[in-house]
């Protein structure tokens, strides 16, 4: 997955829990959950979309990684390499 | 129509999901309603063939209004439509007959009670912009009157600035907000002035829970995971039911416990506002049971598709903004409910423990509690029964044999 | 007071008419009787609606007590009064758009059959509630007595009144005191459908009503002729002041009580024994016989009263009808009951309640 | 000469009884026009059965004040005949309950000759009679049945509660080119005051507020109006300020004055010794349904007459009729006063 396929995903995945976010604009360290307010729950649940996107399971500290734009490029695109 | 709430007073049909000639069961959802505060599900509480849609989507409805007719099952005697709401599941006989001929019909009228308004009262809201489902009825058995009406626009004047209060129409998003934002000033502002408020604080060390999370979420699944706000819940509702005088509501000068711990969250939308829609029974739900409760509940609430029976009053109300990075959470009471427990930030800060100096995850709980309902003494045994809960995960977290049983 | 019985089958009374034109007394009776039978057709034809109650056969009552009034006495009948508005002088033009719901009609269309009023002609109506029209009449010769007018009210009524309540206070009232009052009993042996002996333990209904310490006579009500003698008598007696008067007109009906009916109070030979009474045959044989009548006189009337009848249907179905919005005019003279006509103004300084 | 310069606004008046009063609206109606007479039961050697006729025989002589026989049907359609036939008749009937006797001649020819004959006659009649409980008469003298006539199109129905409508609404009635009942309430014939000595005429179209106030109306008509005014008093005790209308006339019903002053005090309160099913109170609260519903702060009240024939007993009788607590009871009830 190159990172701006891992891009597409982490946008679709966040737009499911947050109708209408826009990860284009976004610097690349924010922090997601500020940029788009979510709490545990919603970050749970971008987790849960994620995973069903790209088809595995990602773990409690695997989710840490998903903090930013860049690290959850950089996540998706080591754990996912080709799709 | 039916009452999704005890203070709604009407509501607008937005969406009918069965259509003439639909078998429908018990629990069916059948349509959306908006009420001032959100799109919600309204649920059947008969088994039967729709006859007939009454009132089309669009159309705002006072309580009680016949939605649509049912056939019984049989397609022979028409049976009760789906009008007669939540109040239906508990009494569904009383509602599908016609009431009984009052011995004192000179009395009928002053049964009064939440939800009645005056022809004055309702007139009043309307010129001043004041939302009905936040005010406080002080008439023979709670009938809002104008006078109530004429206090709530004086406590909120915000809405009183807005004279031509625009037409609810209460699917216009707008609108709708604005509503809500009335319905939250008026009730926290009855809150502050009719309540005295308490408030108690008490960090928790939380690594045992956390501890005990990761190594429960390995076995589960993406959709079941666990988030510490369900360990917290789980906490809550345990600490409630071993504490019962925080869990029920304050009604007529007098303390009523509920039966069962039904948890509000507080769920805070995008849109604006808050909705506090509630986990009935919660205290025979266990962290995964619970989690999972806390998981649907937030998705339909963020999609406007809640339920008549979510929308019933909780008995105790969490608030988890600490989610959101602060510390500590004291918060305000929603009536008639006593108590309202807040969680700060989970967060790793010093902590003494056997004498030398640790980091730990920890949380600030605060208890905001109803003086008339409870002294210190009570809120304090609440935040140790909490406290207790937190410290033994492995046996607390989990649901008991009887509790699954019970499910 | 005195009870005096005439016998019915002895023709006309002794004592004669002074004034009476016995032609226009048959012209009269020909003109109700075609009038009535063209209610027949007009009914049968659904022209006219409700209840309708013809008086064929009883046309000498009508026009023998009528004609014996001035135009200063006051009428009131009952709801069998095609005929004594007739021969009171109410157009037949008017009575036939009443009976059609016309507003041309006398009483603009809202009454009907059994409600014609001219108010114009002293003409108090058409009273339906038998019995009803009895108080009413004693209070207008009340009010003439109590203004000294040398006024006579009629009240016409029929046997079946006689057993009503308001038939005894009102005699009592009238005779208590002694107001100009004349009580004409078209006593045609039926109330509805129940025969006189049926209703009434003592059948001489003129007896009963001397009781009340009135003059009270039996006259042959088949025989115009007699008929306007004795009320000519009566009048003239009232008008001397000597009290009221009670006149049973012994009469009988021929068809229904209303419209149809199926007859079976009554026997067929019982009717047809009474037709041989027709009481214009029987004006028409003496007249013929004793030469008042040439040949084809009663041809020519004939034509006249077809003519007149046909000129009453025709403008009847030319009427126009009462404008709805105009519903609660005429209730009270309160402007929100005068509908768009506007308050019905009242001038205090009338004469009369009557003709606002 | 000297000339004594007086207070315009000073005015004689004498103490008098509703009554008296009555009498005295004869008298100057008799006085006034010829074509005025009044006739009843008793009315003239008797004085009247309550005595309201006292004297009048003498006065203007037994054809104007005129006995009848014990004839409701009889001497009441005569009073039609005779203003049919230009005078201006009073009939005064003994009771409301005896006047169904007549009630044929009222309904079927006085109300309804006007319209039945296309406008041509006027029936310019008074008809009066007592109604009302209080005074033991049991059942067959003590009801209300202002509800029966106030049904009917074609009359006018009126209630005098004060002095100066038992002197005053009697003249407006004669004037009247249609049938007017006029209900005397048999509580009210002693009830005294002062009256001028030169009265100002009265309507017989309207309601009048007999006292104003902002919390709640209190509505009555003839005997219910002394009892409103009292529960008034009692209210203002207790910090409740109300409002009384005396309907004064049952038909055409005043619906402005009633509307008016219920979308002041938001809260009515309708007393009525009628029985409550189907009756004035039951008109009175439905038009104020049909009006000012989003007037109203509280349900409408109706203090009734209990649906029983009249008990003789007193503390029966009492009961069963709308009594000054009661009404206090039920503005108390409009205002939330749960005290």
């Amino acid at each position: 997955m190159t990172p701006d396929q891992a891009r597409a995903v982490l946008q679709e995945a966040i737009a499911h829990v947050v109708p209408g976010a826009d990860l284009s604009g976004l610097a690349a360290d924010a922090d997601l959950r500020d940029a788009f307010e979510l709490d545990s729950l919603d970050f749970v649940e971008v987790v849960e979309q994620l995973s069903g996107i790209v088809g595995f399971r990602i773990e409690d500290h695997e989710a840490e990684s998903l903090r930013t734009v860049d690290s959850a490029a950089r996540f998706l695109s080591a754990r996912a390499p080709a799709r | 129509m039916p009452s999704l709430g005890a203070d709604m007073t009407e509501g607008t049909l937005l969406e009918w999901l069965v259509k003439p000639g639909d078998p429908v069961h018990r629990g069916d959802i059948v349509a959306v309603v908006d009420t001032t505060k959100s799109a919600v599900e309204v649920e059947c509480f008969d088994d039967g063939v729709v006859e007939s849609l009454v009132v089309e989507p669009g159309t705002k409805v006072p309580v009680g209004t016949v939605l649509a007719t049912l056939e019984g099952p049989d397609g022979a005697p028409a049976e009760p439509a789906e009008d007669t709401g939540p109040a239906a599941a508990a009494a569904p006989t009383a509602a599908a007959s016609p009431p009984p001929p009052p011995s004192h019909p000179h009395h009928l009228h002053h049964g009064g009670g939440p939800g009645r308004i005056s022809p004055l009262a309702r007139r009043l809201a309307d010129e001043l912009g004041v939302d009905l489902a936040t005010v406080h009825g002080t008439g023979l058995h709670g009938v809002i009157r104008a006078e109530d009406v004429r206090a709530a626009a004086e406590a909120h004047p915000a809405a009183e600035a807005q004279p031509a209060s625009p037409p609810a129409v209460g699917h216009d998003a707008q609108a709708r907000a604005l509503d809500m934002r009335h319905s939250i000033a008026a009730l926290m502002t009855r809150s502050n002035t009719e309540i005295p408020h308490y408030h108690l604080t008490l960090t928790v060390d939380l690594h045992r829970t956390l501890e005990w999370i990761r190594e429960r979420n390995v076995g589960l699944t993406m959709s079941e995971r666990l988030v510490p706000a369900a360990a917290l819940m789980r906490a809550t509702a345990l600490a409630a039911t071993e504490v019962p005088e925080l869990n029920g509501h304050w009604v007529d000068d007098a303390f009523r416990p509920s039966e069962h711990v039904d948890l509000g969250l507080i769920l805070s939308l995008r849109t604006g506002g808050l909705l506090v829609p509630r986990i009935g029974a919660a205290e025979g739900l266990g962290a995964v049971a619970m989690m999972a409760r806390v998981r649907d509940l937030t998705r339909r609430a963020r999609g406007g598709r809640l339920r008549g029976s979510d929308l019933e009053p909780p008995s105790l109300t969490v608030s988890n903004l600490g989610d959101q990075g602060v510390e500590s959470v004291a918060g305000v009471i929603y009536p008639p409910q006593v108590a309202l427990v807040g969680f700060g930030a989970v967060s790793e800060r010093p902590w003494a423990v056997d004498g030398m100096l640790g980091v730990r995850p920890l949380v600030t709980v605060t208890l905001a509690a109803d003086h008339r309902a409870t002294d210190g003494a009570i809120g304090s045994r609440f935040l140790k029964a909490l406290d207790r809960a937190l410290q033994d995960p492995a046996s607390t977290m989990e649901q008991t044999e009887q509790q699954q049983k019970e499910q | 007071m005195t009870s005096t019985t005439a016998d019915p089958t002895t023709g006309a009374g002794a004592s004669g008419s002074a004034t009476a034109d016995p032609l226009a007394m048959l012209r009269e009776m020909l003109l109700i009787r075609r009038f009535e039978e063209k209610c027949v057709e007009l009914y049968s034809a659904t022209k006219i609606r409700g209840f309708l109650h013809l008086c064929i056969g009883e046309e000498a009552t009508a026009v023998g007590v009528l004609g014996a009034l001035g135009p200063q006495d006051a009428v009131v009948s009952t709801y069998r009064e095609h005929g004594h508005a007739l021969a009171r002088g109410v157009p037949p033009a008017e009575v036939m758009a009443e009976l059609y719901g016309r507003a041309t009609g006398c009483s603009r269309g809202r009454g009907g059959s059994m409600h014609l009023f001219d108010a114009s002609r002293r003409f108090f109506g058409g009273n339906a509630i038998v019995g009803g029209g009895l108080p009413v009449a004693v209070g207008l010769a009340l009010a003439d007595a109590m203004r000294d007018r040398p006024v006579v009210t009629a009240v016409i009524f029929g046997d079946g009144a006689f057993a009503e309540g308001e038939l005894h206070e009102s005699a009592n009232l009238a005779a208590l005191w002694h107001l100009p009052v004349l009580f004409c009993c078209e006593n045609n042996r039926y109330a509805m459908g129940t025969a006189l002996a049926r209703e009434h333990a003592n059948t001489d209904l003129a007896s009963r009503a001397a009781g009340y310490g009135m003059t009270a006579k039996t006259v042959d009500g088949m025989d115009v002729e007699a008929v306007r003698a004795a009320t000519e008598e009566a009048v003239a007696a009232i008008r001397r002041g000597e009290g009221p008067v009670f006149l049973e007109l012994r009469t009988y009906r021929f068809r229904a009580h209303s419209m149809y009916d199926s007859d079976r109070y009554r026997d067929k030979a019982e009717v047809a024994q009474f037709k041989e009474n027709d009481p214009i045959t029987g004006l028409t044989d003496r007249l013929v016989a004793d030469g008042r009548l040439a040949p084809g006189d009663v041809e020519r009337l004939e034509a006249e009263v077809a003519a007149e009848v046909e000129a009453a249907v025709t403008a009847a179905e030319a009427g126009p009808w009462e404008p709805v919005a105009d519903l609660t005019r005429f209730v009270t003279t309160r402007p929100e009951d005068a509908g768009l006509g506007g308050p019905v103004r009242v001038d205090p300084g009338a004469e009369e309640g009557g003709a606002p | 000469m000297t000339t004594t310069l007086r207070d315009p606004t000073e005015r004689a008046t004498r103490e008098t009884t509703f009554r008296e009063a009555l009498r005295e609206a004869h008298r100057e109606a008799m006085r006034r026009d010829e074509r005025v007479f009044l006739m009843g039961e008793d009315v003239a050697r008797y004085g009247g059965c309550f005595a309201v006729s006292l004297g009048l025989a003498e006065e203007f002589g037994e054809e104007r004040v005129r006995d009848t026989p014990l004839s409701e049907s009889g001497f009441t359609g005569a009073g039609i005949g005779a203003a049919l036939g230009g005078l201006r008749p009073i009939v005064e009937i003994m009771t409301v309950n005896f006047s169904l006797l007549a009630l044929d001649q009222i309904l079927d020819n006085a109300a309804t000759l006007r319209h039945m004959s296309g406008g041509q006659l006027s029936v310019p009649l008074v008809i009066r009679m007592t109604t009302g409980a209080g005074r033991q008469l049991a059942a067959q003298h003590s009801h209300s049945l202002e509800a029966y006539y106030a049904h009917i199109p074609g009359l006018t129905v009126i209630s005098p509660a004060t002095l100066e409508d038992a002197r005053g609404m009697l003249w407006p009635a004669l004037e009247d080119p249609d049938p007017v009942v006029l209900f005397e309430h048999g509580s009210l014939y002693n009830l005294a005051g002062e009256l001028p000595v030169d009265p100002d005429p009265v309507d017989i179209t309207s309601a009048a507020v007999r006292r104003s106030g902002t919390d709640v109306t209190l509505i009555g008509y003839g005997g219910t109006v002394p009892r409103a005014l009292d529960a008034a008093d009692l209210l203002a005790r207790r910090g409740i300020d109300a409002e009384v209308v005396d309907l004064r006339v049952l038909r055409p019903l005043d619906d402005a004055t009633i509307l008016e002053s219920v979308a002041r005090t938001h809260r009515a309160v309708v007393v009525d010794e009628g029985w409550r099913s189907v009756g004035i109170a039951a008109e009175v609260s439905a038009r104020i349904a049909e009006g000012a519903l989003y007037e109203l702060d509280a349900p409408v009240e109706r203090v009734c007459g209990v649906e029983v024939p009249l008990p003789y007993p007193k503390h029966l009788e009492d009961a069963a009729v709308p009594q000054v607590d009661d009404v206090v009871a039920a503005a108390r009830r409009a205002v939330g006063d749960d005290a």
